[in-house]
């Protein structure tokens, strides 16, 4: 938004202090709308785990514990990488936050890739929910089909509003890259890195919750 | 027409108390109401510009003022949800041993089967001073069963049961409506309640009394039969076939035929045969499906179908 | 402006936090990870949705206070933060009060693919009998 | 910041100002500056509320007869459907804070802009996109679920255009949230130097508090309205009954936003009441502390209420008790208000310009919305009201009686601000009586309506409701009156309204404190000082004082 002479602060702020807290409240007030929307699947979850425990049960068995964990630890070290790029930006280290950059995307397609081998399994086992959907697996408890594909259809959701999180993410990735391969980003400079990072850990939180619930629901006996 | 109602009729136990609660809570909102209006017009008359009135402010007790008028309106809220907390399990609470009626909600009718097992639809017979409870579910969409008489309501889901209880007080026709927007229809989803003595309500279940809407043995078929479901007057799926009979009926090649008894025989047997245009070809074939004495009595409860609105009638 | 000494003032006169902040956050949550999966094997019963959610948490924090700079911030950041989770907590929490005090009633409790209504008028004995007692809409019987 | 090119002027002494600043259509439809887009805002939200207006015609002229014979009921249907999502995504939501709070609300705080422009901007947009579908629904043929949408109807039986329309309700939602953010960082962050959070004024403490509701509220809304969606589409989805799904989580969720949405609703109204009656009592508003503080009272507590809604859609009674409890108490702040507000023209110098006028008019018409909405609260007396026209009296003297007189109480009052120019009075004062009596002769009859029992989203109904609802279209014709003639004189007021100059009402305020209309920047002499509290008024400062 800085586009005056100086370059930096827009025309309508005093200083450049009260722009970069203004981008910094505004950062969280996004994400703290971002809470409640992801809040309202969550809450959604709960209500169905409270009343259909056995079906969770059953459910959460059919997912492959490799591919989440492995998904999580993906996630876990790009939060790393991206805060590493921030760094870079701030103390002028372009090379490094060029790189930091690479190494977020290249672990959020990874992520993504992974997610599609996922949804590719649960098609060939038809744990798709709709007309095909057909629960062949252990049962834990009593639950019916019809509570299974619920849970289905709530794994779906979470974790494809969460992938639909990342695309956009990584698209805007991609275009902050573009700017840091033009210079644009200077000690003096550096808003935008740090607030696609706060975007990015964001999303990163979100699965640290959406992965112990959807995958390890009842992993034990 | 002449006279505006202004209050509904009470005619189960619970309608007089809760009444007594609403004209509490009017009376208790008009309060607050005219005080406030009316200080706003004194102080808009009395302060009006240009009048010549004392506008020095002594003091300030603001503090005061706001406490009490925070204080004041916390507790008589706190109070008046104790009290209809209270009213409301009262209300809502099912007395033991009530009899049980089944009830169910579907666009856009109600049916309803009472413990012999007779059934009616749109109706609803009840004995009085006897706790009645409804047991009630949805074959589709959420409904809401209201009668406004007996200030009941709850609403009516699908692949759930819902309860709500009455005890009438007073024998009569009181509506019965559908209160949860289930679509088109929405407004047609009504019916009456008759609230009768318990030796009425005896003689109409062994089916003696024709005093008050009685089933034929026709619309009972017609509702086994499932001919209720399309022939409504209201759904896509098929023509109304009331006050059909007699009358010249456009088919779908085009051509006009009138609705004799062959007609309406040929159609229930061979849907597909001469169908009334506009319609899709959705009736299952009824051809060694129905017994002729009952396609008789069918044919006969057709006849008997006038072209009016069904509904509550009072 | 300099900027290569650690946690200091940077241009947007916030704090740059130091590099290994950031790599010994990523450390601690990756054993919180472990931790996370480990606990999921162990029998706790009811314990394990409970572990695995107070794991969650701590991860989330951290993240929110190291990742996203939280814990160098202003106050108003603090509370902007803490209102998001105080929101989620009253979408969670008042979401209680009736699905922990209400029971469904199931019309088809058999494990068929898709229970269905009959299309009929469903003649449950059971419920004529009054043997449904027990599971009914809880409201009336308080 | 680049100064703005000079364009010869015909006039020769017009100063510059954020109208005649650039004239292309371009400059009008990218503006960041956040008075044009107020400008942009209302001339859309006055498109969708003749729009709404026109489907509650529809719905006053059908229920003239009990018969149904004026429209098929699926007509009805859809045209009740449609007054509802038009007016509250689409006019009742945006219309305080997009237009009269977009326009004065940085001004008051002593800022340029808002913090974000460009974000004004493109929520502007998403409001025309999302308009644009909504005006896309109505001309595909409608939808019928009403505004609730609630499944299973929405998501397996209706045969209308549910999917498209829940897609404007969510661009229109993200709107709302982006003003509202928009709103919080600029009171946190722009305020001028020495405008304390204590020497703001009611209207930004208002806004403040809606924007709560609008960030926080609003995305709940929206993946609630993409779990409708996807159940459509897909065929399966969570509020399914036949899978064990819950149709009545769908109503948690949906009120969880829209009951606090009536406060985004009626919040701002209640700022601009603040604002109006200190102006034109010539007093500082009584208890400025407790109405700022009850506002966010009302925002938080608002949140915690919203099972009120569901006392008969077979929740469970102990939760019904806890909204109950809460509803009762979200009844306070408001009280706190009407008091304050009554108060503050003790000992005045009162004079009863148009905005009074409405501002009157609110303060009894939200009493009798509000009263009646405890009855409402209380569970035992909501068994009979739930879903009659005892709701929608009730709903309709808040957000009609309440927001909309607000809405245009403000609009008259800053109306010289935004263009410079001023309305006829003595018009503007009829229009705002019309207004009020054809309100109450168009919803008085209809507490009575709720209380026989009359249920809402009725078609047809029993003959003996025909006089009350005959009496209800008569004063909805009056009202249209009233409303129809505003566009009309304030229109003309632009072209042959008299010149209205900085501060045509004496008023307090920094937006008074610019010229009308105001330049650009606002304060192209650089940020103001503030040294005086909010509403410092003296009741011997004479009226055209300023």
């Amino acid at each position: 938004m800085a586009h005056s002479s100086d370059g930096l602060v827009a025309h309508h702020f005093e200083d450049l202090e009260q722009q970069t807290e203004s981008a910094v409240l505004g950062m969280w007030l996004f994400l703290a709308q971002e809470v409640m929307f992801f809040g309202g699947l969550f809450v959604s979850y709960l209500v169905y785990r409270i009343k259909f425990p056995d079906a969770w049960a059953t459910a959460s068995g059919a997912l492959n514990v490799w591919q989440g964990g492995g998904n999580t630890v993906v996630l876990l070290v790009s939060s790393v990488t991206m805060a590493s790029s921030v760094w870079c930006a701030q103390t002028g280290r372009q090379r490094g936050l060029k790189l930091g950059l690479w190494l977020t995307l290249i672990l959020g397609l990874t992520f993504l890739v992974v997610k599609y081998f996922e949804y590719k399994d649960k098609f060939f086992h038809h744990l798709i929910p709709g007309a095909n959907f057909h629960w062949t697996g252990p049962v834990i408890g009593s639950p019916t089909e019809g509570q299974i594909e619920l849970f289905f259809v709530l794994y779906f959701i979470m974790t494809g509003m969460h992938a639909l999180h990342m695309i956009i993410g990584a698209g805007i990735l991609i275009w902050i890259m573009a700017l840091a391969y033009k210079g644009y980003f200077s000690p003096q400079r550096y808003m935008k890195v740090e607030l696609f990072g706060f975007y990015w850990h964001f999303v990163d939180i979100v699965w640290v919750f959406l992965f112990p619930l959807l995958y390890l629901v009842q992993r034990h006996g | 027409m002449a006279t505006i109602p202004l209050i509904p009729e009470q005619a189960s136990t619970i309608s007089g108390k809760m009444d007594f609660l609403f004209y509490g809570w009017l009376a208790m909102s008009m309060f607050f109401f005219f005080s406030v209006v009316f200080t706003l017009v004194y102080f808009c008359v009395k302060y009006r510009k240009g009048t010549n009135v004392d506008r020095t402010i002594r003091g300030d007790n603001e503090r005061t003022l706001e406490l009490t008028w925070t204080i004041i309106p916390l507790v008589a809220a706190v109070l008046v949800f104790f009290y209809s907390a209270y009213a409301y399990i009262d209300f809502t609470k099912t007395p033991q041993g009530a009899m049980e009626i089944l009830v169910t909600g579907k666009q856009w009718m109600w049916k309803i089967q009472h413990p012999t097992g007779k059934r009616e639809i749109n109706a609803l017979h009840v004995p009085i001073g006897v706790p009645v409870k409804l047991t009630m579910t949805s074959e589709d969409t959420i409904h809401s069963f209201f009668i406004p008489a007996f200030r009941v309501k709850k609403d009516v889901l699908p692949n759930r049961f819902s309860s709500l209880w009455f005890n009438a007080t007073k024998e009569g026709e009181y509506h019965l409506f559908c209160t949860e927007y289930c679509g088109t229809d929405h407004s047609r989803m009504v019916g009456t309640v008759t609230a009768l003595t318990p030796e009425r309500y005896q003689a109409w279940l062994a089916g003696t009394d024709t005093g008050v809407t009685m089933a034929s043995s026709g619309e009972k078929l017609f509702t086994k039969l499932g001919c209720v479901t399309c022939h409504t007057g209201t759904s896509p799926r098929g023509p109304t076939l009331k006050g059909v009979f007699g009358k010249e009926v456009k088919l779908n090649d085009g051509s006009i035929v009138v609705a004799d008894e062959e007609y309406l025989r040929e159609s229930i047997l061979n849907s597909q045969a001469k169908l009334v245009a506009g319609y899709p070809p959705l009736m299952p074939l009824f051809r060694n499906q129905i017994k002729e004495q009952d396609l008789m009595t069918l044919i006969n409860y057709i006849k008997s179908l006038k072209d009016e609105k069904s509904g509550a009638k009072s | 402006m300099a900027h290569d000494s650690h946690a200091h003032d940077g241009a947007h006169g916030h704090t740059i936090v130091p590099i290994k902040v950031y790599v010994v956050t990523g450390i601690a949550l990756a054993v919180l990870m472990l931790l996370t999966v480990a606990a999921a094997y162990i029998d706790l019963g009811s314990m394990n949705a409970v572990v695995a959610m107070v794991i969650a948490i701590i991860k989330a924090g951290l993240i929110v206070l190291f990742f996203m700079n939280v814990k160098y911030s202003t106050r108003l950041t603090w509370i902007f933060v803490a209102s998001a989770f105080f929101w989620l907590f009253i979408l969670l929490g008042m979401f209680l009060p009736d699905y922990l005090a209400r029971d469904f009633v199931h019309q088809s409790d058999a494990w068929t693919s898709s229970p269905t209504v009959p299309s009929v008028l469903p003649i449950d004995k059971r419920v004529l009998h009054g043997e449904l007692h027990g599971h009914e809409d809880p409201a009336p019987e308080h | 910041m680049s100064s703005i090119a000079a364009r010869p002027d015909v006039i020769p002494a017009a100063p510059k100002n954020y109208i005649n600043a650039k004239s292309t259509l371009m400059s009008w439809l990218f503006t960041t500056d956040h008075k044009r887009i107020a400008v942009l805002y209302l001339i859309s939200i006055t498109i969708f509320f003749g729009m709404g207006g026109l489907f509650a015609m529809l719905i006053r002229l059908e229920l003239i007869t009990p018969k149904g014979d004026f429209l098929t009921g699926d007509m009805y249907n859809k045209a009740f459907t449609l007054h509802g999502v038009i007016m509250v995504f689409f006019f009742l939501i945006p219309s305080v804070p997009a237009t009269l709070g977009n326009f004065v609300l940085p001004i008051m705080v002593g800022a340029k802009d808002l913090a974000f422009p460009k974000i004004n901007l493109l929520s502007w947009w998403l409001y025309v996109f999302g308009g644009v579908m909504a005006i896309g629904v109505v001309i595909n043929g409608g939808i019928d679920t009403g505004w609730t949408f609630y499944p299973p109807y929405s998501t397996t039986y209706a045969a209308s255009n549910v999917t498209l329309a829940i897609l404007a309700a969510f661009m229109a939602g993200f709107s709302s949230i982006f003003t509202g953010l928009n709103f919080i960082v600029t009171v946190h962050k722009m305020r001028a130097p020495g405008m304390t959070w204590f020497r703001l004024p009611l209207f930004v403490w208002a806004h403040y508090a809606t924007s709560i509701i609008q960030v926080l509220g609003t995305p709940v809304i929206a993946i609630t309205l993409v779990l409708v969606a996807v159940e459509r589409v897909w065929g399966v989805g969570i509020f399914d009954p036949q899978l064990g799904g819950d149709p009545v989580l769908f109503q948690h969720l949906f009120w969880f936003y829209s009951h606090p949405a009536v406060y985004v609703m009626i919040l701002p109204g209640m700022g601009v009441i603040s604002e109006v009656i200190p102006c034109f009592s010539r007093k500082r508003i009584f208890g400025y502390e407790f109405i700022a503080f009850s506002s966010l009272a009302i925002a938080i507590i608002g949140f915690l209420v919203w099972g009120h809604h569901l006392y008969v859609s077979t929740q469970s009674t102990y939760a019904g008790l806890v909204f109950s409890l809460l509803s009762f108490l979200v009844a306070v702040p408001s009280a706190i208000k009407v008091f304050n507000w009554t108060a503050t023209l003790y000992k005045g110098q009162i004079t009863f310009e148009a905005p009074m006028l409405y501002a009157m008019g609110f303060i009894g018409l939200f009493l009798v919305g509000g009263l009646t909405g405890l009855i409402l609260a209380s569970m035992a007396n909501d068994i009979h009201f739930h879903d009659t026209y005892f709701v929608v009296a009730h709903f309709h003297y808040v957000m009609v009686g309440g927001m909309v007189m607000a809405y245009m109480c403000g609009l008259h009052f800053w109306w010289p601000k935004m263009t410079g120019r001023m309305y006829p009075a003595a018009l503007a004062s009829i229009a705002a009586i019309l207004v009020f009596v054809g309100f109450n002769l168009t919803f008085f009859p209809q507490f009575i309506l709720g209380f026989l029992g009359m249920p809402r989203r009725y078609h047809q109904y029993v003959e003996e409701f025909q006089v009350l609802n005959v009496m209800s279209s008569a004063g909805a014709s009056i009202l249209g009156i009233g409303y129809i003639l505003q566009p009309f004189y304030l229109v003309w007021s632009l072209v042959k309204g008299p010149v209205a100059g900085m501060n045509p009402w004496g008023a307090k305020g920094l937006e008074w404190q610019v010229p009308s209309p105001p330049p650009t920047f606002n304060f192209p002499d650089g940020q103001p000082i503030v040294v005086e509290e909010a509403y410092s008024y003296t009741t011997e400062e004479s009226h055209s004082g300023a």
